[in-house]
């Protein structure tokens, strides 16, 4: 992990996850507004010196609702990746590390599940559980599992033929020093790397669910769910939809940046920007 | 507040003034207020829409996109007017018995189906038995669950005998679910009705894709001569509201049926746009389960009465489009409805008032809102942030519809309702406030309210059914069963050249025969 | 790539969507609710709801349910729309064949831009305009369809001055203009995000090949740059290039869900939301399988693609 | 010819040599400064003479092939020289005219043929673009021309071959075609990177012949890089040694071999690997059996049981047999040689001892018989040590050198837990590093270095047996020798017997006491290191001894 910061991927990446990270601390906190207040005089306002974003269709500010919504957001793409990760790398790591009948049962198995696309796979999920944040993080987690299962599935198998683990079953250690000490360790990074790029993945995706009225839920101050709410308001005032849109693809980018640099420092070979 | 003054305001200017007598005094014909001249034949009107049109089966349809088109293909014995007041459509006339039991209907002569086939009185006797067959799904059965039996006196005779007095009769056999099937139709595979129509409307069904468009072509023999005007009627199906507005305001499309309160005042403003608020009686009601705490007591919900501040919130969350309502579920539109005094937004007075029920530092309470339509959740959040000062600590949760017709429909202690305007008083109430209600989810059950109406219901004297109405109504506000706050107007709007078009108040009712395109 | 490896493929595929039959319809019949009440909505009455339900067999048990779901599509018949009470086969095919043209339309635009771009990008590595593809990939990738699709609207579908319809769907059969103004905004949210992505792996697939052994070898042997890059970097980079596009594809089935919710473009997207809303099992159940299907079916094209560029898979 | 006699044929210039680089200096751009790859190089090539450039990894000797094809990476900057061919100045010349020099009048082959060659195109085509280039031909010609190349090579059935990929060719024929493509357009220099590196022993010699032959043909002037002294002996005139970016020495292959001036140069050859001086330890007195393969063989892919099932007929045909009954013992305290090309299934056997690999047959071990890998128990585990070609591989990344030893000193409990620590220092000073080295990562360590912590780690479990697989094959001349030397007096040490793996015929007979030689699975031949040469020696055998450079330096 030499020189992370050499590429400007790394730099803007940790820039903006800062950024994000700290609204989604703090945000609560400097939000000028409280962010459900009406100020029915001031409805459907541009940026302006009283409030920086403007305003919604009730009048609420929409930089205090940004920041106050920035934990959720964060939170639903930190908490949906950890959870899928969790699940996925388990069932991955047994599969690759048991292998024989039981990963190619479980690989045929994740292939079906694979072959629904992510989004469709999570709205089946969500609707059965019946919307909401919590939910929909759920549904996201459970949509993700295949994927990561994969990922780590692969990541055990290259490490599995290194000499250093051939040495260790040489030596005959246990099975679980083996997967603990020599596997694991060197097997996780990829699996680190496409988690953080996943967050970015489960951030967008919950905005989408938001919009589609299956994830929060008014008077949540989600990103996603702000820009369904001021849709209809749109041409009377684009910031309402802009301003948090624009904040989830800068959270997203964030993580996707900051994953990129750490793939990249983490494996030089790869050579891509 | 002044902001929408002045807003609401330069709506009333951009409309045609005949629109702001509407908004003043309803019940005029807006085809008269409207007309420019005298209507040309031909042409096709392409109307838009945001929900699709699922089915086309009238005996069930529920659809605000449905609606206008079974009102296009299908005509009933009776049909509400744009005055709330039943008018003739297959029955030129009827007559009742002084004990408003029973009723007799007078077809008009030679009536046809679309395939041609004669509409008689056997086609109503098949369709009303059909609707109260309870093995049919058919949403008009409890307006009209009264009907002992039906007969046929001759081809163009129809007799209604029933088994309580219920003057309201015609109104009923006006309900939109209750249009004439043809007797062949309703004998074959029900299923057919879902896709195909064979009524005795205005036009007639060419094509049905329900993702798409439906179009519609005149009917050529239609029984009312010269009408309709229109060639052909394209339903045409914007589930997204933004996309809608917009092909709207492009001229791609002639009428678009429903405008959303937050685009009114924009389209109202484009040049040759005719932006119609037509006030109705359609409104949102909180439901607070009254057969536990704390709702039993009266004074938490005159409490909760108090702390909502109603014009605001007509301007808030209808842009101004709509009237305050003061928790009385009978709108002015009502022939019998009684001067419903206003409720002062009032926090401190609610405070005092929650204190002497015994709730001295306030109460913490979940309101659970379905996500559509959008008001419902727009209502609740709004009434969150206004009961605040008067110790109603509201956590809104919303919830998708499904979800919330799954879980808190009819079960929920405190939800918000929306319904649209019903045809009488007898209707309204009986949808929600007497014991054996269709929807009775306040537990409210009060006995001396039911008898009420049910008196009123045999009472044919206008004079005694309105004072009986009146006390009713008056014990409800007593009471405050529901929280009423806002009634809301019914928005559409026609492009250039498309004449007289226009909604009733109940909805559900479009005169699409009086629609005219006045294009060179 | 023998005829084997290929029985074997579509096997392998039938299997996967075998699983997939099994788990669409675990999961849609765990659903709450059911369409009775979504149909009849909540100003039904109850007895109308009870009849629905019995005329709609909702009363039985999953299993026959399923059993007799299993041997309609051996049959070829999906069953009847529970809330558009059509054939689903019917509903379903024209949906399909609508997202179809906005997907391929979509497709075929981003791979003739994307894949120049990023081999452009890769030789032209470092320059601004490699920057500028960098920057505009990652943006790319990182808004949401929802975004991209409303923002479009705001700027190019705004009433009266808009360049764009707002949304609806013209049959390019009916009149061709029409459909080519319609499809634009609803490909572009598409396309925005496969062209991000696209010209980005065919970027780093392309400059891994530029460092290989190889082009170090064509250049020495004094070739012009020009025939280096198109006869030896690039016929190298392609295959990869196949593999992420049939990736993508996954991607793009899950991306028509929003943009023809949001352009209202009558394809399967929309259809599976309605059928969603209003718990119509035979249409969730179709839709799913359906875009199962087509991507486990694209993925497998596009090894055969990648077989036809790549002589070493070709014969192993 | 000495060094002046040379120089004076480059002032003489009566006829302009081939190549000549004068003072030519290079360095890399990188992110600690500027790091000098090459210092004042001289260096001439007559017209029709070979020159070789001999130097270990990182010596810059590949840095010096970049430049002369002025094919150069951007952080390269020339400090100041001279690269002239015949007579015309390189570095005056603009990337684009070098365009038409290179594949014409001068042109490369490179070290492995499987990646300098473009895996989609058909070889024809890889050889006759150039005669399209350079020499104007029609594409009909250039394919007829270059059918007729890559007959001058040797390949039997040429217009076959033509039609072929990469993959669908051996090492060696493919090595062939880019000899062909050098040599397509008459140029006037070729150089050649360590062209046999990547190829078997066999193959390398045959390559080898083949430049001789080609060279002899044309009497074309090549630069031949390698980091093989003994190989470059057969094949060059003239040979420079290149040490840290400077030529430390340079003549006649002879005179440098016989009395090297530069004391690199005498470590150098001291480190080549000569059969005849034995530096392995006595040979036990009495002869007793450690271990004895019996029947061993190994079936890679073999079918499973659902196959056997349905086809069993062609179950055999299924996977191919990695190993196929080998037997032969191993005795106590002796190192055993085992020798064969890649794929000969040397590898195979160490499994199968190391109980990496399910075989068939039987293993004895000390008198206990063991029937399959299942039954080998971690006493034998114990006992049997085995060490990896590549240390890089073999050391885990994320364990500290100090961890990596004292796991099997825990595993087996070897050593009392409180003395270990002492006990990994003693280990390291074994295999003469630091003990300090104990905290550190094995990225921070040399090629060099790990192979020793992978020999102390072998070693720790005090074993009777320790498997060396290639252990010297991934590094340089010198530090192969050093390995070799440590890991015979390890034996001295503690007793235990070696079985040696390698490929290299000199090194082995410079160790072993008996060799055993595999060929495509089988054991083909075993003998005693004395017999090496003895008449009754299997061909292949004898194939492989004369394949390899033998020479006899003067002892240094």
């Amino acid at each position: 992990m030499r020189n992370f910061f050499s590429t400007p991927t790394a730099i803007v990446g940790t820039v903006l996850l800062a950024i994000v990270c700290f609204a989604a601390i703090f945000g609560p906190m400097i939000a000028p507004y409280d962010p459900q207040a009406f100020d029915p005089l001031n409805r459907l306002q541009g940026p302006s010196m009283m409030h920086l974003f403007g305003t919604d269709q009730f009048g609420r500010d929409l930089l205090s609702r940004i920041l106050t919504g920035a934990p959720s957001t964060v939170a639903f793409g930190v908490g949906a990746t950890l959870l899928g990760v969790g699940i996925g790398s388990i069932i991955g790591v047994v599969a690759g590390v048991t292998g024989g009948w039981v990963d190619s049962t479980i690989m045929r198995i994740l292939d079906g599940l694979l072959a629904v696309p992510d989004l469709l796979f999570t709205l089946l999920i969500v609707t059965i559980l019946g919307g909401g944040m919590e939910h929909a993080m759920l549904a996201v987690s459970i949509a993700f599992a295949p994927g990561m299962a994969r990922i780590s599935r692969s990541a055990v198998l290259s490490v599995r033929t290194r000499d250093y683990v051939r040495a260790a079953v040489a030596r005959g250690e246990s099975g679980v020093y083996i997967v603990t000490c020599e596997v694991l360790p060197n097997a996780l990074s990829p699996i680190v790397v496409e988690a953080t790029i996943r967050v970015s993945f489960a951030i967008m995706i919950g905005a989408t669910l938001g919009f589609l009225g299956l994830g929060a839920q008014p008077p949540s101050t989600e990103w996603g769910l702000m820009v369904a709410e001021a849709r209809q308001f749109m041409f009377r005032n684009p910031w309402c939809v802009a301003i948090p849109g624009l904040s989830i693809a800068i959270a997203a980018l964030g993580f996707n940046l900051f994953g990129d640099a750490l793939r990249d420092a983490l494996d030089p070979k790869r050579s891509h920007g | 507040m002044t902001s929408f003054m002045i807003s609401r305001r330069s709506v009333m200017m951009g409309l045609a003034g005949g629109l702001a007598a509407t908004a003043l005094i309803p019940g005029i014909d807006m085809s008269e207020a409207l007309a420019a001249d005298t209507p040309k034949a031909g042409g096709t009107l392409k109307i838009s829409h945001s929900t699709r049109i699922a089915t086309l089966n009238v005996l069930n349809c529920s659809g605000p996109a449905e609606y206008p088109v079974v009102d296009m293909l299908y005509s009933g014995l009776t049909r509400m007017g744009p005055d709330n007041k039943p008018m003739a459509d297959l029955a030129e006339r009827w007559e009742g018995s002084e004990d408003a039991k029973t009723f007799t209907f007078y077809l008009r002569k030679g009536i046809v189906f679309h395939d041609g086939t004669p509409c008689t009185a056997d086609d109503v006797v098949a369709t009303y038995q059909a609707i109260l067959n309870p093995d049919i799904p058919a949403a008009a059965r409890s307006v009209l669950n009264m009907i002992e039996k039906i007969e046929a006196v001759d081809a163009t005779t129809v007799k209604f005998t029933l088994k309580t007095p219920f003057a309201d009769l015609p109104i009923s056999t006006a309900h939109a679910n209750a249009r004439i099937v043809s007797k062949v139709a309703l004998s074959g595979p029900r299923e057919k009705l879902d896709t195909t129509a064979n009524g005795t409307g205005p036009f007639k069904l060419e094509t049905y894709d329900s993702a798409r468009m439906v179009r519609l072509v005149k009917n050529e023999n239609y029984f009312i001569k010269g009408k309709p005007y229109l060639d052909g009627i394209d339903m045409m199906l914007f589930p997204d509201l933004a996309a809608e507005s917009a092909n709207f305001l492009s001229g791609a499309v002639d009428v678009m049926l429903v405008v959303q309160q937050a685009d009114f005042q924009r389209i109202a403003d484009a040049t040759g746009i005719t932006a119609q608020r037509i006030p109705s009686g359609r409104f949102v009601n909180i439901t607070m389960r009254q057969d536990q705490k704390p709702f039993d007591d009266v004074r938490v919900r005159k409490a909760l009465a108090m702390s909502v501040d109603r014009p605001t919130l007509v301007d808030l969350v209808l842009e101004g489009l709509g009237r305050p309502a003061y928790d009385n579920l009978v709108s002015p539109e009502f022939p019998y409805a009684i001067e419903t005094p206003e409720i002062a937004y009032d926090p401190a007075g609610a405070k005092k008032l929650l204190a002497e029920a015994g709730y001295p530092d306030g109460i913490k309470i979940k309101l659970v809102a379905s996500n559509r339509p959008a008001i419902r959740a727009q209502v609740a959040i709004a009434l969150k942030q206004m009961a605040l000062p008067a110790g109603f600590d509201i956590e809104v949760e919303t919830m998708p519809h499904d979800t919330y017709l799954a879980n808190v429909w009819m079960k929920g202690q405190f939800y918000m309702g929306y319904w649209g305007m019903q045809a009488t008083e007898d209707a309204t109430f009986n949808l929600l406030l007497t014991s054996n209600a269709s929807y009775e989810d306040t537990a409210w059950k009060n006995k001396d309210f039911d008898k009420l109406i049910a008196d009123a219901r045999a009472t044919v004297d206008p004079a005694k059914r309105k004072e009986l109405y009146a006390k009713a109504q008056q014990l409800q506000l007593d009471e405050t069963p529901y929280i009423v706050p806002i009634f809301e107007d019914i928005l559409t709007a026609s492009g250039k050249g498309a004449e007289d078009w226009t909604i009733a108040p109940l909805s559900r009712y479009y005169y699409a025969e009086n629609v005219w395109l006045n294009k060179a | 790539m023998t005829r084997a490896y290929l029985i074997r493929r579509l096997l392998a595929v039938f299997l996967v969507l075998a699983i997939v039959t099994f788990a669409v319809f675990a999961i849609t019949t765990m659903l709450p609710g059911n369409a009775a009440i979504m149909i009849l909505g909540e100003y039904a009455t109850p007895d109308a709801v009870a009849a629905l339900e019995k005329q709609l067999h909702l009363d039985q048990p999953w299993y026959t349910q399923y059993l007799t779901w299993v041997a309609g599509i051996l049959h070829g018949d999906l069953g009847t729309s529970l809330r558009l009470s059509l054939p689903v086969t019917q509903v379903v095919g024209e949906a399909f064949a609508n997202s179809a043209m906005l997907a391929l339309t979509a497709l075929v635009v981003v791979t003739i831009t994307a894949i120049p771009l990023g081999a452009l990008a890769a030789i032209k590595r470092g320059t601004a305009m490699d920057l500028a593809l960098g920057l505009f990939s990652y943006l790319g990738t990182c808004l949401p369809e929802f975004v991209t699709a409303t923002l479009l609207l705001v700027f190019f579908a705004a009433p009266n001055h808009g360049l764009f319809p707002a949304g609806g769907f013209v049959a390019p059969w009916e009149n061709l203009a029409g459909f080519g103004a319609h499809v634009v905004l609803p490909a572009a949210t598409l396309g925005l995000v496969l062209m991000a992505h696209i010209a980005r792996q065919v970027r780093s697939e392309m400059s891994e090949v530029l460092s290989s052994d190889y082009i170090r070898a064509a250049r020495l042997k004094g070739l012009t740059e020009r025939r280096v890059i198109r006869r030896h970097a690039l016929p190298n980079s392609l295959a990869p290039a196949v593999a992420v596009i049939s990736l993508d594809i996954g991607y793009l089935l899950g991306g028509i869900i929003v943009v023809e919710e949001i352009f209202a473009w009558p394809g399967l997207g929309r259809l599976l939301i309605y059928a969603l809303e209003n718990r119509d099992l035979p249409v969730i159940q179709a839709v799913t399988l359906l875009l199962a299907a087509v991507y486990a079916l694209s993925n497998l094209l596009s090894d055969i693609v990648i077989a036809l560029l790549d002589p070493r898979v070709r014969y192993a | 010819m000495t060094v002046q006699t040379m120089s004076q044929t480059v002032t003489a210039a009566a006829e302009k040599p081939a190549l000549s680089i004068i003072n030519y200096s290079l360095s890399y751009k990188t992110a600690n400064g500027m790091v000098s790859a090459l210092k004042n190089i001289d260096l001439t090539i007559p017209k029709g003479k070979t020159v070789g450039l001999v130097g270990e990894s990182g010596s810059g000797k590949s840095s010096m092939a970049w430049s002369v094809m002025r094919y150069l990476p951007p952080n390269a900057v020339e400090t100041g020289g001279a690269i002239r061919l015949a007579g015309e100045e390189l570095l005056d010349y603009t990337p684009y005219q070098m365009l038409d020099i290179r594949g014409s009048r001068m042109s490369m082959v490179f070290q492995d043929p499987s990646t300098s060659l473009n895996p989609t195109i058909r070889l024809g085509e890889q050889i006759a673009e150039v005669l399209m280039r350079h020499r104007g031909l029609t594409k009909a010609q250039a394919w007829v021309e270059a059918e007729a190349a890559l007959a001058r090579t040797g390949i039997t059935r040429p217009k076959e071959m033509l039609k072929r990929f990469p993959h669908e060719a051996s090492g060696g024929e493919k090595q062939r075609v880019v000899i062909a493509t050098a040599f397509a357009c008459e140029p006037e220099l070729i150089i050649f990177d360590e062209p046999t590196t990547a190829l078997d022993i066999l193959t390398a010699r045959q390559i080898l012949d083949l430049f001789n032959q080609l060279r002899d043909e044309t009497n074309v002037s090549a630069l031949y890089i390698s980091h093989d002294l003994g190989l470059v002996s057969r094949v060059v005139d003239e040979v420079s040694v290149l040490h840290k970016g400077v030529i430390v020495e340079r003549g006649l292959v002879g005179d440098v071999f016989q009395k090297p001036s530069a004391p690199y140069t005498k470590q150098l050859i001291g480190a080549v690997p000569n059969p005849d001086r034995w530096i392995g330890v006595d040979a036990p007195a009495v002869p007793q059996t450690l271990v004895k393969l019996d029947g061993i063989g190994v079936h890679y892919g073999a079918p499973s049981k659902i196959q056997k099932m349905f086809w069993p007929d062609d179950a055999d045909k299924i996977g191919f047999w990695g190993a196929k009954d080998v037997n032969f013992e191993v005795r106590k305290g002796e190192l055993l040689g085992v020798v064969g090309e890649s794929g000969s299934g040397k590898s195979t056997i160490a499994k199968v001892l190391a109980g990496l690999q399910d075989f068939q047959g039987k293993l004895e071990f000390d008198g206990k018989t063991v029937g399959s890998r299942r039954a080998i128990d971690r006493a034998y585990r114990r006992r049997v040590q085995i060490v990896f070609q590549h240390p890089d591989a073999s050391l885990n990344p994320r364990q500290k050198i100090g961890t990596i030893i004292a796991r099997p000193l825990k595993l087996y409990g070897v050593v009392p837990r409180e003395k270990i620590k002492a006990r990994i220092a003693e280990l390291l000073e074994m295999v003469r590093l630091p003990a300090e080295y104990a905290d550190r990562y094995p990225h921070q360590l040399s090629g060099g270095e790990k192979q020793r912590v992978a020999i102390a780690r072998a070693f720790a479990a005090e074993p009777e047996l320790v498997i060396c697989d290639e252990v010297t094959a991934a590094l340089d001349v010198s530090v192969q020798a050093a390995v070799a030397e440590l890991l015979v007096k390890l034996q001295k040490d503690t007793g235990a017997a070696c079985v040696f793996i390698t490929h290299d015929l000199n090194l082995i007979r410079q160790l072993a006491h008996r060799i055993a030689v595999m060929h495509h699975g089988k054991l083909v031949d075993f003998f005693d290191r004395p017999d090496a040469r003895s008449a009754d020696r299997d061909p292949y055998t004898k194939a492989l001894l004369d394949a390899v450079p033998v020479h006899t330096p003067a002892e240094a």
